[in-house]
């Protein structure tokens, strides 16, 4: 039976200085990519400095390029469909940042989930969607920027599995000559997480709310950081360097206390089909691999997420543990929101909650939000727009 | 005029070589990066070796004493070889040491580079130095030396302690395929001393294979029998926070086929052996093979695991791969010898 | 052979469902909340099977034995188990595995087991070939020990409760008298199994009682008696299995 | 269809071989499969083995094994008891991937339309059906309480006024309820060929013939538009 | 106290050998006499635990040591013969350890004194009787007493377990010469001397599950046909026993097994004392061969005995 672990509030600040030894471990893929750019092979989506790129060390100590401006939205259809105050957050801080991006309609789905879940696709059919992405975002001179961990999985799989076999590229060519398009890779996978670890500081000098009470606990997304773990970012300031830094950062960074728990590596249960079609699995897992230790043993006010599925899986399937006496509830949200929050971001109307299954409300009254005005306002709002009102958007899109 | 033979490295192989050397008359240089010889048992304080369990100090610190007495051998502390040049059948070398820099020819050289212990800290799965408990096997070895067996979180006696075999070895995360060698040993008998010092401790090893060779098996046989150390088989995958301050580790037991998530109050990683920054450096200063581990690679590791792939350059110990302390001096024993022959040989 | 895929009663939309004993789906069949119906699969659990901790009060408790007491050499070679006449015959009958599970004081594995693991019928096959002399024979003595203590319902199924009844017969015969009437064995035995019908109502046990009837062997065991001052020895004994303080305690 | 009694269906020797031949053909096969010291670290750490009995360990000790009856084993449930979270491929100190190979296999069994594919794809279809007609898995209408009794009664808020509601976010992109956003014809297009050239099409009438048409309508009607 | 004499040696008879199984008994004794040892009973015998005591801590080695000290105190002999494997395996467990373990010694010795016997030190050894005549008279002295040889009888020896497992306790300390615990010959080399041709079928050790035999039927019935019917099928007409507790579940089972198994299971079973006596030129009447329930009569008068 889980106990209490308050000691371990101090986890997540604690910092290292240990080398990593150069030269060893799994071969750098960016190099070959390269190469494969030098023989003519593929185009190479590059990380220019109109991209204004930040760095990043991951795993194995490389350094990771991140872009920061100029960017393109790689939506996720999760978020979207489901949570839309994710990618409304993300763009809310760019919009707050003065960067620039497209978020437009030319783009499909990563459909990873898809063949993770069911098996209906095959390499070459997620490869070639893959490119197709990445060369809408090529042709526009723009940096995409994945919304989603099984994309970002996924797409860092694609480019391994094309830098690698030659077969491939030539099926995903063929592919693309007959939509006109071209095989292009971009330099690096990236992640919005990753966007937002990056520019933490500076979403930190946004901040309206005190935090120092809040405790939180991260549930890191598998796909971000389990999947060619090697591209992952890790910062020996957090967690010493042992664990993913994304998310923790940003909580850290908005002076939140991050609280350890024991199933931290655990995946949310969202298994791709079991959200669906077999929730017993999914929230078996849940209730008794995550909320309960996080409320348990970490006595946490917020769980924080930086993926679709996870957020989704361990909001929405809290309210039937009611049925075999889980009592812990605790609110779920990505980082993003969090941050957005944090900042000042309007709940209903930006970050949203109001999608959400688990009561989060509390959690606005600790941090001080007033929710209550917030829904006023988002009610009359939507008489407003009923009664054919225009919405007010964060975005338009480019002429 | 005697033979002039260099050594590198002043660790129980070049001690041993530089000694049997100078036994014979020969002028031997002995040079050492650290500010003290005696290698790594010296600087992490290894309290006992196995087999027989005789202090650390009865051995590494009688070769220490012959090669401080003996005349015949110049000790260069914190020094290093900055420029090496063949000269015919012999050397042009360049120590540097704190006192200076001196360029003098040896007929003969030795390496005795040895190991570094693997940082866990670079394999991200087993939380070391996040989680105060969690140590590692030179840690262990250093506290025990010290006289403390406690733990390091806040000073009490653990009441259950997990031992991890084959941290850093085995392993192509970290880039090390090969077997370690001594770990296992040198688990056992870390388990042995912990229960010696608190009977009533619960001690588990975790392992994937048990390689306590030789006679070294039986202190394996004797963890188990008369200290009733427990082995479960599996390799864990996470360590993570436990309730009461205790970390869990978690695995499969391979054997039960099921999931394991147990509280430990604290964790020893028995890492392993590497070549070190130290092999390479020597691999392109003296023009010598490195091994696709990082290991100094022997001329023909059957019939003369002593000698490099170059003439008059010799090898010993643990620079040529993981190896426990009496096969270094085995090694530093025999390379002295050809050193010797060679330097004979090519004297005029 | 079946022809249709095996359906479970309960977790039945699970499509991985015979990787799940049954007792760890956890499901209502009618069940309501906040208004919602969520019966049957709609509030089905999983219970999680982790082992959460090792009890090695247990394994110091076999070690006290005198049939257990090598408990702590097994290192889980497995040649016990490769050696063993039953195993075979019933494939869930691993040594090994009893002796892993009382080493970890695995009780909730060892449970699965009880079913099976009386049926060793102590060949020594094992013990023999066990390169550490652990003597895994006698550690199934250990193991039925355990069972007693700590699954004393699982006793009470029939298998079980034969084996138990039967080991009573030749206690109270071998303690009580010192000798051991094998007709009497026999005769209770299969009253306990509830089976005294065949002894002459089946041929073939007719058959073999008639014989021995014949030949005087009967009547012999009615001869055998009990040592002179027996008494004495029974009384030690008694003494002895009240004080001991293992598992071996007689209650 | 016979089936063992641990729900394993009963075909000849020798197509079991076959499936065994056809997974080691896949070109990642043997980067997913190198050796295995069955140390049981992907085990350790994967998450559905704390509630079946299933195992990566297992899974690449029976691809090892070469032994297409093991193999064959596994086709039926074992795979789909999966997560997919990849903690497995992290952390194998051979860097095998088992999820890897289970991604081959269950390919193969919805390639070939195995039953066992088809009981498990079959809930499933309509996000099949909102993937490959529409390049976008998840829609918001597709939250109905029907559906998600377990969700709790909040989810009847996600359906009511739900044109409205996305109207209200402020990213034209996701003002619509039928899809999670708003993806161009022209975009789909380009999705129809390179799920065409890949052959997902082909795999979605294997498996499940009825939604393949109702796919193939939506197509036409997009492509002649 | 009266001391044996040169040519004889202290027997324990157990519970089966006096009554159900005297054939072995008797034959025992008559055999062993006609080599040169007369077996002389211990008195007040008493059971050895017959493997059923294991889980009484101490109680299952005080019940066969309170036979070793009988043995020395009314007979002045250290060491004890027996014809049972599983009085022999109980003893020579006992033996071996209290030997190995002074815990267990002072178990033991504390029942010896609280019933008023005296204590015991392991200072003798059990001996099995195919052990004890093959080490003290050999197979010579069997040949040389052989006066109707058992030529044309193609007889399967079966040790079972006990005789020869586990060898840490059973053949600890016996000298001159340790049967094979794994491959265990002394049978064979009497069966040969005794003029008969030995059957090579390959469960000579097998275990018939004789220890569960009534709670268990299931298993013994499985493990015996495979014994018999292997034994049947390498040509043997009979099977040569050294235990009673394999003829309970081998001979007086038989039929049984021969109801579920099938024909191939049918197979005579005699004890090796048995055929001794009757090579020795006893009459099968004397040998009590019509005790066997198996019918090993039938063959044996066939061969003309």
């Amino acid at each position: 039976m889980a106990v209490e672990i308050k000691n371990r509030l101090d986890l997540a600040a604690k910092s290292s200085d240990y080398m990593h030894i150069a030269g060893r471990k799994i071969e750098n893929i960016h190099e070959e990519l390269l190469e494969l750019e030098a023989k003519g092979e593929v185009k190479v989506i590059h990380i220019k400095d109109e991209n204004k790129p930040l760095y990043a060390e991951t795993l194995f100590g490389w350094k990771k390029k991140i872009p920061t401006n100029k960017l393109w939205h790689h939506k996720s259809c999760g978020q979207c469909g489901n949570i839309p105050g994710y990618p409304v957050s993300v763009l809310w801080f760019m919009n707050k940042l003065g960067l620039e991006y497209i978020d437009e309609r030319n783009q499909t789905s990563c459909t990873a989930w898809n063949y993770h879940g069911s098996g209906t696709s095959n390499p070459v059919g997620l490869a070639a969607v893959a490119v197709r992405n990445w060369h809408r975002a090529y042709e526009l001179g723009l940096f995409p920027l994945f919304h989603c961990a099984t994309t970002f999985g996924d797409y860092k799989e694609m480019r391994n599995l094309l830098v690698e076999n030659k077969e491939l590229r030539d099926e995903v060519k063929k592919i693309m000559n007959k939509i006109g398009r071209e095989l292009v890779i971009p330099e690096e996978i990236v992640h919005y997480s990753e966007w937002v670890h990056v520019l933490r500081f500076e979403i930190a000098k946004l901040k309206k709310y005190d935090l120092s009470d809040v405790i939180v606990t991260v549930h890191p997304a598998c796909h971000c950081y389990k999947m060619i773990p090697e591209d992952c970012i890790y910062d020996k300031e957090i967690y010493a360097g042992k664990r993913t830094a994304v998310s923790t950062g940003i909580a850290l960074a908005l002076g939140a206390k991050v609280a350890d728990y024991s199933t931290w590596y655990d995946c949310c249960g969202f298994g791709f089909r079991h959200i669906l079609t077999e929730r017993e699995a999914s929230r078996s897992f849940v209730m008794d691999r995550k909320i309960r230790p996080m409320v348990r043993e970490a006595n946490s006010d917020v769980c924080i997420t930086q993926d679709t599925g996870c957020t989704t899986t361990l909001d929405k399937n809290q309210w039937i543990g009611k049925a075999m006496g889980y009592t812990e509830q605790v609110p779920v949200m990505s980082d993003v929101m969090f941050a957005a929050l944090a900042c000042g971001a309007d709940v209903f109307k930006i970050v949203q909650l109001q999608w959400h299954t688990t009561d989060w409300r509390p959690l606005c009254e600790k941090i001080g939000i007033d929710w209550k005005k917030s829904e006023e306002e988002y009610k009359a709002y939507l008489e407003e727009l009923r009664a054919g009102g225009k919405t007010v958007n964060l975005y338009e899109y480019p002429s | 005029m005697p033979e002039n033979i260099l050594v590198i490295g002043g660790g129980p192989a070049g001690l041993h070589a530089a000694n049997e050397l100078a036994e014979l008359g020969v002028s031997v240089s002995l040079v050492e990066r650290d500010a003290f010889i005696g290698g790594n048992p010296k600087k992490f304080k290894y309290k006992f070796l196995f087999p027989d369990l005789q202090p650390a100090e009865n051995v590494i610190g009688e070769l220490i004493k012959k090669a401080e007495s003996n005349k015949n051998i110049r000790i260069y502390y914190s020094s290093e070889v900055t420029d090496f040049k063949e000269n015919g059948k012999k050397f042009d070398v360049t120590i540097k040491s704190p006192k200076g820099t001196e360029t003098k020819t040896f007929n003969s050289v030795i390496v005795a580079t040895g190991f570094e212990h693997f940082d866990p800290a670079t394999d991200s799965k087993y939380s070391y130095q996040l989680f105060d408990d969690v140590i590692d096997i030179k840690d262990l070895e250093k506290m025990m030396g010290e006289g403390n067996f406690n733990r390091p979180s806040n000073g009490k006696p653990p009441r259950n302690v997990a031992i991890i075999l084959c941290v850093g070895s085995r392993d192509r995360h970290v880039g090390n395929q090969y077997c370690s060698r001594v770990c296992c040993t040198v688990s056992v008998k870390q388990a042995i001393e912990l229960k010696e010092h608190f009977p009533e401790m619960e001690v588990y090893i975790f392992y994937m294979d048990i390689r306590t060779y030789g006679f070294y098996e039986d202190l394996y046989w004797k963890a188990m029998e008369e200290h009733d150390v427990q082995i479960v088989k599996g390799r864990v995958a996470e360590i993570t926070s436990g309730p009461d301050n205790t970390v869990i580790c978690k695995g499969e037991d391979t054997l039960l086929r099921g999931p394991f998530e147990i509280p430990f109050d604290m964790v020893v990683l028995a890492s392993g052996m590497e070549g070190g920054p130290q092999s390479p450096e020597m691999s392109k200063k003296l023009g010598i093979e490195l091994d696709e581990h990082g290991f100094l690679k022997p001329a023909n590791i059957t019939l003369s695991p002593f000698k490099s792939n170059k003439d008059g350059i010799f090898l010993a110990g643990a620079c040529t791969g993981p190896k426990a302390i009496v096969d270094a001096i085995v090694e530093g024993g025999a390379a002295a010898m050809n050193a010797y022959i060679y330097a004979k040989k090519n004297a005029q | 052979m079946l022809n249709e895929r095996p359906v479970a009663e309960k977790g039945e939309h699970i499509i991985a469902r015979h990787l799940i004993e049954d007792d760890r789906i956890k499901e209502e069949k009618n069940l309501v909340i906040d208004g919602v119906d969520v019966s049957g699969r709609w509030n089905t659990f999983i219970e999680t099977r982790v082992d959460s901790e090792y009890d090695r009060s247990f394994f110091e408790e076999i070690k006290k034995t005198v049939v257990g007491s090598r408990i702590n050499r097994c290192w889980q070679c497995g040649m016990c188990t490769a050696s063993c006449t039953v195993t075979p015959l019933y494939r869930r009958f691993n040594p090994r595995a009893f002796i892993y599970m009382m080493q970890l004081g695995n009780l909730k594995e060892l449970k699965k087991y009880v079913d099976v693991a009386w049926r060793c019928v102590g060949c020594y096959k094992c013990s023999q070939r066990c390169p550490k002399q652990v003597n895994p024979a006698e550690m199934m003595e250990a193991l039925a020990l355990v069972v007693k203590k700590y699954f004393p319902e699982e006793l009470e199924k029939k298998a079980l409760k034969i084996d138990e009844d039967v080991k009573k017969i030749y206690e109270e015969m071998i303690l009580g008298r010192g000798r051991l009437d094998l007709a009497k064995l026999h005769t209770g035995s299969m009253r306990k199994m509830g089976r005294s019908k065949e002894l002459l109502g089946k041929k073939i046990e007719r058959d073999a009682i008639f014989k021995m009837i014949k030949d005087g062997r009967a009547f012999s065991v009615l001869r055998l008696g009990t040592p002179p001052k027996w008494h004495n020895s029974k009384k030690a004994i008694d003494k002895y299995l009240k004080n001991i303080g293992t598992l071996e305690e007689s209650l | 269809m016979e089936y063992d009694e641990n729900g394993v269906s009963i075909v000849p020797f020798e197509f079991k071989k076959e499936i065994f031949e056809e997974a080691k053909k896949d070109f990642r096969y043997e980067e997913y499969v190198r050796g295995c010291l069955n140390c049981g670290v992907c085990t350790g750490g994967c998450p559905p083995h704390r509630f079946f009995d299933f195992s990566p360990r297992i899974v690449l000790q029976k691809c090892k094994s070469n032994d297409p009856a093991l193999v064959w084993e596994m086709m039926d449930e074992y795979i789909w008891a999966c997560f997919q979270c990849f903690t497995c491929a992290m952390i194998c100190p051979f860097l095998n991937s088992p999820g890897g190979v289970i991604a081959i296999l269950r390919e193969i069994a919805v390639r070939r339309g195995f039953e066992s594919a088809k009981r498990v794809l079959k809930p499933y279809s309509r996000v099949l059906l909102k993937l490959t007609a529409y390049g976008n898995q998840l829609s918001p209408d597709m939250i109905q309480p029907d559906f998600f009794p377990d969700w709790g009664p909040h989810i009847g808020y996600a359906s009511q006024d739900l044109p409205l509601k996305r109207k209200a976010i402020p990213m034209p992109t996701l003002q619509v309820t039928n899809l999670a956003w708003d993806v161009a014809p022209e975009t789909m297009k380009e999705l129809y060929t390179i799920f065409d050239e890949a052959g997902v099409f082909k795999i979605i009438e294997v498996v499940d013939p009825s939604l393949y048409e109702i796919i193939m309508d939506i197509i036409d009607d997009v492509r002649s538009s | 106290m009266e001391n044996l004499k040169e040519n004889q040696a202290a027997y324990y008879p157990g519970c089966a050998l006096l009554t159900i199984d005297r054939a072995y008994n008797n034959s025992s004794k008559m055999v062993a006499k006609k080599m040169g040892i007369e077996l002389v009973e211990i008195p007040d015998y008493n059971c050895c635990g017959i493997g059923e005591m294991k889980s009484k801590g101490c109680v299952s080695l005080y019940l066969p040591l309170r036979n070793m000290e009988i043995a020395k105190t009314k007979l002045g002999s250290k060491n004890l013969v027996m014809a049972c494997s599983v009085c022999y395996h109980e003893f020579t467990r006992s033996i071996q350890r209290v030997r190995e373990d002074k815990s267990m010694l002072d178990g033991v010795n504390a029942i010896f004194k609280d019933a008023g016997e005296e204590e015991y030190s392991p200072d003798g050894e059990a001996r099995h009787i195919l052990e004890f005549l093959y080490n003290e008279k050999g197979p010579g002295e069997v040949r040389k007493n052989t006066v109707k040889p058992l030529n044309g009888i193609k007889i399967a020896p079966y040790y079972g377990c006990l005789y020869s497992r586990p060898s840490m306790y059973t053949f600890m300390g016996k000298k001159p010469v340790m049967d094979d615990p794994e491959y265990p010959h002394f049978m064979h080399e009497f069966l040969e001397s005794l003029g008969a041709e030995v059957i090579h079928y390959g469960n000579e050790v097998q275990c018939c599950g004789g220890r569960n035999v009534v709670q268990d039927e299931e298993t013994s019935f499985k493990l015996c046909s495979q014994t018999l019917s292997k034994a049947k099928n390498a040509g043997a007409d009979m099977l040569a026993l050294i235990c009673p507790k394999c003829a309970g579940a081998l001979d007086v089972n038989q039929p049984k097994i021969v109801e579920k198994f099938g024909k191939d299971s049918e197979l005579p079973v005699v004890y090796l004392t048995q055929l001794m006596a009757l090579a020795f030129g006893f009459s099968s009447k004397e040998a009590e061969i019509s005790d066997m329930i198996s019918n090993p009569l039938k063959i044996l008068k066939e061969k003309g005995f």
